[in-house]
């Protein structure tokens, strides 16, 4: 890979932001792409990501895995248990009976599911993880950052491009 | 394994109990009858229990806050239905020993979340004490409530040297925290098991007895194998038209006088009460 | 099988294998260990010893009187339980609640176990060495009592025990052999005497078409209560019979009856007249009556009767139709009719019932002659204790021995008997606990156990024939400072006596006495193996002639009972307890804590009263009520009773013990202090059920502790259900 | 602050001046700056009383550690539980602090799949009540079992005996269940803090900041993370609604599946789920009224919300009691007769004391809050969720305590029961245990979602810019009013 | 974003809960007739007995059933240690080993009539019944299988051994690995079956 700088323009306002955002979608600097912006924001802005490219969010399909599979392995693991060696045979009921094992059933259905989108979440967001070494701590309170990978010499024109937009700081790590 | 034992025994493991001659081909299903007309109240068989099963003495201040350890207890009723309807007990009182009823489908089994609590294969209400965790789901689903919990830990207290000497070394002594029931002697039982299977036959009728049938005076507890359609107590099931997996008997004849207490609960006890008599004519 | 005592010592030792003290651990030891618990093995033990298996042996009850044959599982040296001997011809492999509890009195933690002396008005501790010098001192070669100076107070006694404390008091010359039993049945059995001539006839209860029962607890407390038991299993089988009770407080066996009839206390007599009155209309039963009866019998009409007694006039026709038309009948007696001043004549009146209903032969047999009547059990009378009282008073009396018998707890406070104890200078209690008159005596010796001694017994009623009924120990001695009752008389006497210089213990005394009698049973074997056998089945049995009753009839004056005072308008009845008699068993926790059945309450004493005469003093359960005769006063809590007579009041003796360990002490009162000095004109004999008491409220209120809820009847649930007699279908065996 | 209906004349001019203008959750002069100073305040410094509260929770809680040891040391039996008072209070307050776990479950998930905007400021608090109570409810558990040191009996765990529990026992449903909800609450507050725990990060030092940093993983707010948050938020809203319904059904269970007579009934589960809510509302309206004092958080708990949450308390517990009185009913019609006795005594028995005074705490004293002065004085409020609480206790002492009193066996009826002091100790050590989690939690973690109120304040702000705010009652929002609790 | 992380991590929870089913219990029994030691740290620590008992003396070099001097473990729970007399029933024929230190010893207790004071070394706990009349007539008598096979699989090699050592786990799981395998009826016969799984064989 090729050698990156990165730079950062903090927004007050999310209007200008999305100004800045719109024309660096049509700036044309060579080698520039939109993947290479991140928003960082106190909120979500989904009307600045839409700015961006369209970026795909895949988290149901593996709660749908989980749903899937928790259930009926617990299922067989609970019939199973059940059926095992040391069986204990219950008055009135059969050894394996289905309606006090769909109870936990449900209960792995809904364990699995969750624990499945809380995993398959954080690989998403990356989480546990690193800041950026440009993080500014604003963006957790009332500003709205724009972050720009770009090469080292398209540097100027993207800063000039953010700066267009009264950003109330502009700030770029060029060393990478 | 498991899964495939779970799959060559579905039909087992999907059976509902009880069920028509569920017994048929088992060797024992222990069974009492407990004939009314000649209970005569006196006792023996709870002090035979508490000798037998190393029952705890409690004390007047816990047996006043209802902590008693006896796994059989003789009720004493009054009078008939709501209330008693003659200023005197006209036709005596209504001695009624109560112990557990060994249900086949007991409400007790299901509940224990630890599985403490199950049905053996002679037709038997379990309790592993070692398993217990004390959660008393059983007792509070036990509609004879005839399941007794360790309030306190009775070892410590109940037995001072050296009554301990009297403790049967074949059954356990109970430690606070857990609950326990009549066994039906599983002890005695277990060793005559275990003898007549050495000797490759199954156990004589009579030859082993609970604690409370081998006291009686009066002989108005029989217990014994239902399974052996030969034993005292399967031709009195059988002639007192009882039967074990039904939860309401058709009776043939009038004058018949075996019932099992709360069979309207569906828990299908092993315990069949003879009514009692009275000559209202006196 | 046994060989000599020596094997058998070895095997009676507590061993170690899953020691006693480890069973206690229970759930506790949830883990395996390695190296922390012993286990020994026995040095040379018989071969049907095998560890882990329990062996019986049979003995023989002692807890009453009825003799029944039991068998005890050992363990690893230990006695585990009790359970009836099917050798026994009384007890029938069967046993009660009182029996099985025989274990506790061994291993009871407040047993006696080293001898004690009385120095400066308390008792201590001292050794045996010390013991018997003081018994060689003042009992010994040198002793210089004579004759009645000295005594021996015990309770009921029988076997060679008796012999042997018969043999012991003639080498001082002395008569004094003073039997005392607070639940005396003299009376009635002089009654009996007087109209049938033998006191206490045998009942074929199987037979009985109807059991009439004026107040008698044969199932509960009678003379042999686990046979009766039994007798009356089978006599509720096909064709079952009636049992028609009646009494003022319903009784264990009165809780059987199919009618239960109140009756003013000290009525019964009477009502048997009213009821003799009715029959007697019936020429074949008046037949063999003689006229002076008839012409007593004249007076009580139905009306009269149902006057002073209570019953209405209508139960008196009834109860004399039941009669007349199943027989054979058996018309039954307890404490409740001879109980009175005039209990003789009362308790004679209901017995000429038996005579005109003809069961004499049927129902009611003599009892077989016994061969060796010196072993015979004495009854206990009150007269004696009072006679004895007396001379101590006087004192005339230098030495007692009590052995078996409580009187400072149960004699009544008018005697007096602890004051008169006073005046006696040498007092020996030989018991295996330190009880109330035990904690009065000079010198204490703690006594082996029933579980540990051995001893022969007859009983006073033998069903099937003549039994001897041999006691042997189950297990070695728990405490080794503990003596046999018969060790310690042989010790004293060896030194007066030279002839029993060749015991050197009560077992070969017991046994040479045993194998000398072995041709009155007409055995062949050798003397070891008839001892052997005799010892196996705990019993020898010969088969001994019931005899033929006779019929003394004989003019009666039943006086009507004395009426209520405004001053003290109740009657009094003190209950007897199946499990607790006159209070010897209340140091037994398992007796302690099952629930008396007819009000399930347990560790206390407790007053019943009739819910209608309850409601009219507005006292509710749990009431502490002041129970005042002209004697003296008790404190106990009210218990509503519907099975009672509405102008009395009952409550259970046994209880109030102050002295005997810490299961019987601090529990309930004591009822025997309050009985008023009533006796019986003929036996002289304390008239239990004549005291009157008025009752108080304190204002406290505390719980009674029972096993029954807060309801006692049965809400519509089919839990106990009654079904009339005659649509039953019975059969023999179910 | 009524409005003058006699100065218009004109009725539809009244209709549209009392209905259609819509008081603003918040002020309109919050700004995102300000939202993060005011939160990361209450972390630092609050009120006085934060204190006492604190540590007369510790004290309560202390008591309640020391009847649990003493009860382990001497058994059960202290007490006074009996053969068959077999549960006592141990189990009814266990229902009443799971009951109370729903309702944060409902504002957190339920609002929040229907976009309740309303519930931002003060979801995050109800769900930690969640939490927290959870943590409570199986406090109980344990303390209830017989031999405490083995309840690991009741989860399925591989183990070397090959003794697995009882998967028909309702009881190990139950530990499932709170397994499972406690897990997923436990992760729903988690995810939905971190962005929170980002704004803590960038502003604290210490060992604070390296707790924070700890916890918020390094979340930055970049939109793939936001986008990736905000649907996995989402999807487990969506199963936590349901798990919170499963949980409490499950809890019916314990009774329902049973046989005794007051138990057995079919309408168990929704009964006890809207038990729950009920309960678990008024607990919010309570922490509303004590966290906005002790935080000084008046700007975002705000009297429209509390007025929204006050008309959803009124709602459920209206459902609530129409279940209750459908349970009575059914029983009464039924033919059940030991049941029916069990009602009667209920109502006339040696708990009727009880039974009425669930009656009136739980089902009369909501129509209180139909009055508007009730619901703007914050102390009567404080004191009326307080006795809705107390009524909802008393339901699940009514429905442990009378049935085991009469159940079908006559012979073991018990009359008078009453729990010792070791049971009493132990519900108020329940109590302190509650208060002092929460209050500590309080304490170190955001209890207003930093970002939720920010996106509130934005789209306030938008739509202050499609339109200008017709409310005359705009001056309402975010003002203190009638008093402080 | 990797995929391919997040399905492993998925099978990785798969099969944990597959084995949690299908595995056997953790401690093995071992193949019937195992002698020593299973590895599962289940060695016992060393006892100390009063006479220092020499089973590889016995046992090992005299070759003497087991059974010779535990007599009881054919008709009782107990296996049982052996009663004085039967050891003196053969040291009173055996001058030749009479000054030996432990022999000396044995004399010593047997004149005294005192028992032996031994400590146990396979001490369950005490809610468990562990009927050693059941498996030696099963295995010994019915199926014929070696002495030392037979109770070494719960005892391990004692002929090894002086004094015995506990070298078996003795565990639940342990006793349930071997109930749970089928087990030939008798000799020559082809039928099988397993040990009981009821609670109430083993918990009293």
């Amino acid at each position: 890979m090729s050698k990156q700088a990165v730079t950062l323009a903090l927004y007050a306002d999310p209007d200008e932001a999305a100004g800045a955002l719109k024309e660096l979608r049509n700036c044309g600097v060579p080698g520039f792409k939109m993947d290479d912006v991140i928003i960082k924001s106190p909120i979500d802005h989904p009307e600045l990501s839409e700015l961006l490219n369209h970026r795909p969010v895949y988290i149901q399909l593996f709660t749908l895995l989980g749903v899937l599979f928790g259930p009926t392995t617990g299922l067989v693991l609970i019939a199973s248990a059940q059926a095992s060696f040391i069986y204990q045979s219950r008055g009135g009921r059969p050894i394996v009976p289905f309606p006090p094992d769909m109870v936990l059933t449900y209960e792995l259905f809904i364990l699995s599911g969750v624990l499945m989108t809380v995993i398959s979440t954080f690989i998403a967001m990356k989480l546990p993880g690193n800041r950026s070494p440009l993080y500014n701590a604003s963006v957790s309170e009332d500003k709205i950052g724009i972050l720009v990978k770009a090469k080292p010499e398209n540097i100027p024109q993207i800063d000039e491009i953010l700066g267009r937009h009264n950003p109330t700081e502009i700030k770029g790590d060029h060393t990478r | 394994m498991s899964l495939s034992n779970l799959i060559q025994n579905w039909q087992m493991f999907r059976t509902r109990r009880p069920y028509e001659d569920q017994y048929k081909d088992a060797p024992y299903k222990w069974a009492m009858v407990i004939d009314l007309d000649t209970c005569i109240g006196c006792n023996a068989c709870t002090v035979a229990c508490y000798a037998e099963n190393n029952l705890a003495v409690v004390g007047k201040e816990r047996f006043g806050k209802g902590q008693a350890m006896h796994w059989i207890r003789i009720e004493r009723y009054w009078g008939e239905g709501e209330e008693m309807k003659t200023d005197f007990p006209e036709r005596g009182a209504q001695y009624l020993p109560m112990l557990c009823q060994q249900c086949e489908a007991a409400p007790c089994e299901p509940v224990c979340p630890v599985g403490a609590t199950h049905h053996s294969a002679d037709g038997l209400n379990t309790q592993v004490y070692n398993r217990c965790v004390g959660s008393r789901y059983c007792s509070a689903n036990c509609p004879y409530k005839v399941r007794y919990f360790n309030w306190w830990n009775y070892p410590e207290r109940a037995w001072p040297n050296p009554l301990e000497l009297q403790l049967n070394p074949d059954v356990t002594v109970r430690s606070k925290g857990v609950m326990e029931k009549c066994t039906f002697c599983m002890q005695r039982l277990r060793a005559g098991m275990d003898k007549a299977k050495t000797d490759g036959r199954i156990l004589a009728d009579g030859e082993v007895l609970t604690a409370c049938a081998q006291a009686c005076p009066t002989s108005a507890i029989t217990f014994g194998n239902l399974a052996d359609k030969k034993s005292k107590v399967a031709r009195m099931w059988k002639k007192q038209q009882v039967d074990l997996a039904k939860n309401v008997q058709d009776k043939t004849e009038e004058g018949i006088r075996g019932y099992r207490v709360l069979e309207e609960l569906n828990t299908y006890p092993s315990i069949v009460y003879l009514e009692r008599l009275r000559n209202f004519a006196a | 099988m046994i060989k000599h005592t020596m094997d058998r010592r070895d095997f009676l030792r507590v061993l170690g294998i899953s020691g006693a003290a480890a069973t206690l651990a229970g759930c506790g030891n949830t883990a395996i260990e390695s190296g922390v618990e012993e286990v020994m093995s026995y040095v040379h033990p018989q071969d049907f010893v095998v560890p882990g298996i329990g062996v019986f042996y049979a003995s023989t009850c002692t807890q009453c009187g009825s003799g029944c044959g039991i068998m005890g599982k050992v363990r690893e040296g230990r006695v585990l339980k009790l359970e009836g001997n099917p050798e026994s011809g009384i007890s029938g492999g069967k046993i009660c609640g009182l029996g099985q509890a025989a274990v506790q009195a061994h291993y009871n933690p407040d047993r006696l176990h080293t001898p004690m002396l009385n120095m400066d008005g308390g008792l201590v501790p001292i050794s045996w060495d010390r013991a018997s010098q003081i018994l060689d001192e003042r009992l010994g070669a040198k002793s210089s009592l004579q004759g009645d100076q000295i005594a021996f107070l015990s309770g009921g006694m029988s076997g060679h025990q008796r012999v042997l404390l018969e043999n012991f008091l003639d080498s001082y010359g002395s008569k004094q052999h003073v039997c005392y039993d607070a639940l005396s049945d003299a009376t009635g059995r002089a009654a009996t005497k007087a109209v049938l001539g033998t006191e206490q006839p045998l009942w074929d209860l199987s037979k009985s078409r109807l059991i009439l029962s004026f107040g008698s607890d044969f199932l509960g407390n009678g003379v042999s209560p686990v046979y009766m038991a039994r007798e009356f299993a089978k006599f509720r089988k096909a064709p079952r019979g009636t049992l028609i009770q009646i009494e003022p407080r319903m009784t264990l066996t009165g809780g059987n009856a199919d009618r239960w009839y109140p009756i003013k206390p000290g009525t019964e007599g009477i009502l048997a007249l009213g009821i003799a009155h009715d029959l007697l209309q019936h020429p074949e039963f008046s037949g063999s009556v003689p006229q002076e009866v008839l012409d007593l019998v004249k007076n009580y009409d139905r009306e009269t009767v149902s006057d002073i007694t209570g019953i209405g006039a209508d139960s008196v026709r009834l109860i004399a139709a039941q009669l007349w038309n199943n027989s054979p009948s058996l018309v039954v007696a307890g404490p409740a009719v001879y109980g009175h001043a005039y209990g003789f004549s009362n308790m004679a009146a209901v017995q000429l019932l038996n005579i005109i209903l003809g069961n004499r032969g049927k129902t009611l047999q003599g009892q077989a002659e016994h061969p060796f009547p010196q072993m015979t059990p004495t009854p206990g009378t009150y007269r004696a204790l009072a006679e004895l009282t007396q001379k101590m008073q006087s004192g005339q009396c230098q030495a007692l021995l009590i052995t078996g018998t409580n009187p400072v707890f149960t004699s009544p406070s008018q005697l007096a008997f602890s004051e008169a104890m006073k005046k006696v200078p040498f007092k020996v209690a030989m018991v295996t606990h330190l009880d109330e008159t035990a904690g009065q005596c000079d010198l204490v010796l703690p006594l082996l156990s029933a579980m540990e001694d051995f001893g022969t017994h007859v009983a006073d009623y033998q069903p099937e024939g003549v039994e001897v009924l041999i006691q042997q120990p189950l297990m070695e001695k728990l405490y080794p400072d503990t003596r046999g009752f018969g060790d310690i008389l042989l010790d004293v006497l060896r030194k007066r006596k030279a002839d029993y210089a060749a015991f050197p213990d009560y077992y070969s005394y017991l046994k040479a006495a045993v194998v000398k009698a072995k041709p009155v049973f007409q055995s062949e074997e050798s003397d070891d193996r008839f001892w052997e056998t005799a010892l196996m089945k705990g019993v020898i049995k010969w088969q001994g002639k019931t005899t033929a009753l006779e019929a003394k009839l004989g003019a009666l004056e039943v006086p009507n009972p004395r009426e209520l005072s405004t001053d003290y308008p109740f009657y009094f009845i003190p209950s007897i307890r199946p499990d607790m008699r006159d209070g010897r068993h209340a140091h037994l926790p398992w007796l302690q804590e099952s629930p008396e059945t007819m009000t399930t309450i347990v560790w206390d004493s407790w007053v019943e009263i009739h819910p209608k005469t309850a409601a009219e003093m507005q006292i509710k359960e749990g009431d502490v009520l002041v129970l005042q005769s002209a004697t003296g006063s008790i404190q106990a809590k009210a218990y509503l009773f519907p099975g009672i007579q509405p102008d009395t009041v009952s409550m259970p003796l046994g209880q109030g013990h102050t002295q005997m360990g810490r299961y019987a002490t601090g529990v309930g009162a004591n009822p025997y202090k309050i009985m008023d000095a009533v006796f019986d004109a003929h036996t002289g004999e304390l008239a239990l059920h004549a005291t009157r008491v008025a009752i108080r409220k304190t204002g406290d209120n505390q719980m009674v502790v029972k096993d029954e809820g807060p309801t006692n009847v049965q809400h519509g649930q089919k839990l106990v259900a009654t079904l009339s007699a005659d649509q039953a279908r019975l059969s023999q065996e179910i | 602050m009524s409005h003058s209906v006699h100065s218009h004349p004109q009725l539809d001019v009244q209709i549209e001046r009392k209905f259609v203008p819509k008081a603003k959750d918040l002020g309109p002069d919050v700004s995102w700056a300000q939202i993060n100073k005011d939160v990361l305040r209450s972390l630092e410094k609050p009120r006085p009383a934060f204190w006492i509260i604190f540590f007369s929770a510790l004290a309560l809680f202390s008591f309640g550690v020391y009847c649990e040891v003493y009860q382990y040391q001497n058994g059960m039996g202290v007490a006074d539980l009996n053969n068959p008072q077999v549960w006592g209070l141990y189990i009814a307050t266990f229902i009443f602090w799971i009951g109370m776990g729903h309702s944060g479950t409902l504002l957190s998930a339920l609002l929040h799949i229907i976009h309740a905007d309303w519930r931002k400021p003060i979801y995050r608090y109800s769900e930690a009540m969640t939490t927290f109570t959870l943590l409570t409810a199986a406090l109980f558990v344990m303390v209830h079992l017989g031999r405490v040191w083995q309840f690991y009996y009741v989860v399925a765990y591989p183990n070397e005996r090959w003794v697995w529990p009882n998967f028909t026992s309702p009881l190990v449903w139950d530990a499932t269940a709170i397994g499972t909800y406690l897990t997923s609450s436990l992760l729903f507050l988690y995810m939905g803090m971190i962005p929170d725990l980002a704004i803590c990060r960038d502003n604290a030092r210490g060992a604070r900041r390296a707790l924070y940093k700890f916890l918020s993983l390094g979340w930055q707010g970049t939109d793939r993370q936001w986008g990736n948050f905000k649907v996995a938020y989402m999807t487990m809203a969506c199963f936590l609604m349901p798990l919170a319904v499963s949980v409490h059904s499950i809890v019916s269970t314990d009774f329902a599946v049973s046989q005794n007579p007051g138990w057995h009934v079919t309408s168990f589960p929704p009964y006890f789920v809207l038990g729950a809510l009920y309960s678990g509302c008024s607990g919010i309206i309570t922490l509303f009224i004590v966290l906005r004092y002790v935080f000084r958080f008046e700007a975002y708990m705000t009297q429209p919300i509390l007025n929204k949450l006050i008309k959803m308390t009124f709602a459920i517990a209206m459902v609530w009691t129409y279940l209750d009185l459908i349970e009575y009913a059914t029983t009464w019609y039924g033919s059940d007769e030991v049941a029916k006795a069990d009602l009667v005594y209920r109502a006339t028995g040696d708990y009727a004391l009880q039974f009425w005074g669930m009656i009136f705490c739980a089902m009369v004293m909501p129509f209180t809050l139909l009055i508007r002065y009730v619901r703007h004085n914050y102390t009567v409020l404080l004191i009326i969720s307080l006795i809705l609480n107390l009524g909802m206790w008393l339901e699940r002492f009514q429905i442990i305590t009378p049935t085991f009193a009469k159940s079908h066996y006559p012979w073991t009826w018990t009359s008078h029961w009453w729990p010792s002091w070791v049971q009493w100790g132990m519900v108020a050590g329940s109590f302190g245990w509650f208060t002092m989690l929460f209050m500590l939690y309080c304490k170190i973690f955001p209890s207003v979602s930093m970002y939720e109120v920010k996106e509130m304040v934005h789209e306030q702000n938008l739509e202050g810019k499609l339109a200008q705010p017709v409310s005359e009652h705009a001056h309402e929002a975010g003002l203190p009013e009638g008093g402080q609790a | 974003m990797s995929y391919a992380k997040t399905l492993l991590l998925w099978f990785l929870m798969l099969w944990m809960g597959a084995t949690t089913v299908w595995a056997e219990p953790f401690v093995q029994g071992g193949p019937i007739g195992s002698q020593t030691s299973d590895g599962y740290n289940a060695l016992g620590p060393v006892v100390e007995q009063p006479i220092e008992f020499p089973h590889n003396r016995h046992a090992g070099d005299m070759k003497i059933n087991c059974m010779y001097c535990h007599t009881y473990a054919r008709r009782s729970n107990v296996s049982g240690i052996p009663r004085l007399d039967k050891c003196m029933g053969c040291h009173n024929l055996l001058p030749q080993v009479r000054d030996k230190p432990r022999i000396k010893k044995l004399f010593e207790y047997w004149d005294n009539k005192q028992p032996v004071p031994w400590k146990k070394v396979h001490d369950l706990p005490d809610f468990v019944r562990f009927n050693h009349e059941r498996h030696i007539q099963r295995f010994y008598f019915q199926e014929k299988r070696p002495v030392r096979e037979v109770c070494g699989y719960c005892h391990g090699d004692i002929a090894s051994m002086t004094t015995a050592r506990r070298v078996k786990a003795l565990s639940m799981g342990w006793c349930v690995s071997c109930h749970e395998k089928d087990h030939l009826e008798k000799v020559g016969s082809s039928v099988t079956s397993h040990g009981p799984n009821d609670c109430w064989l083993c918990h009293k």
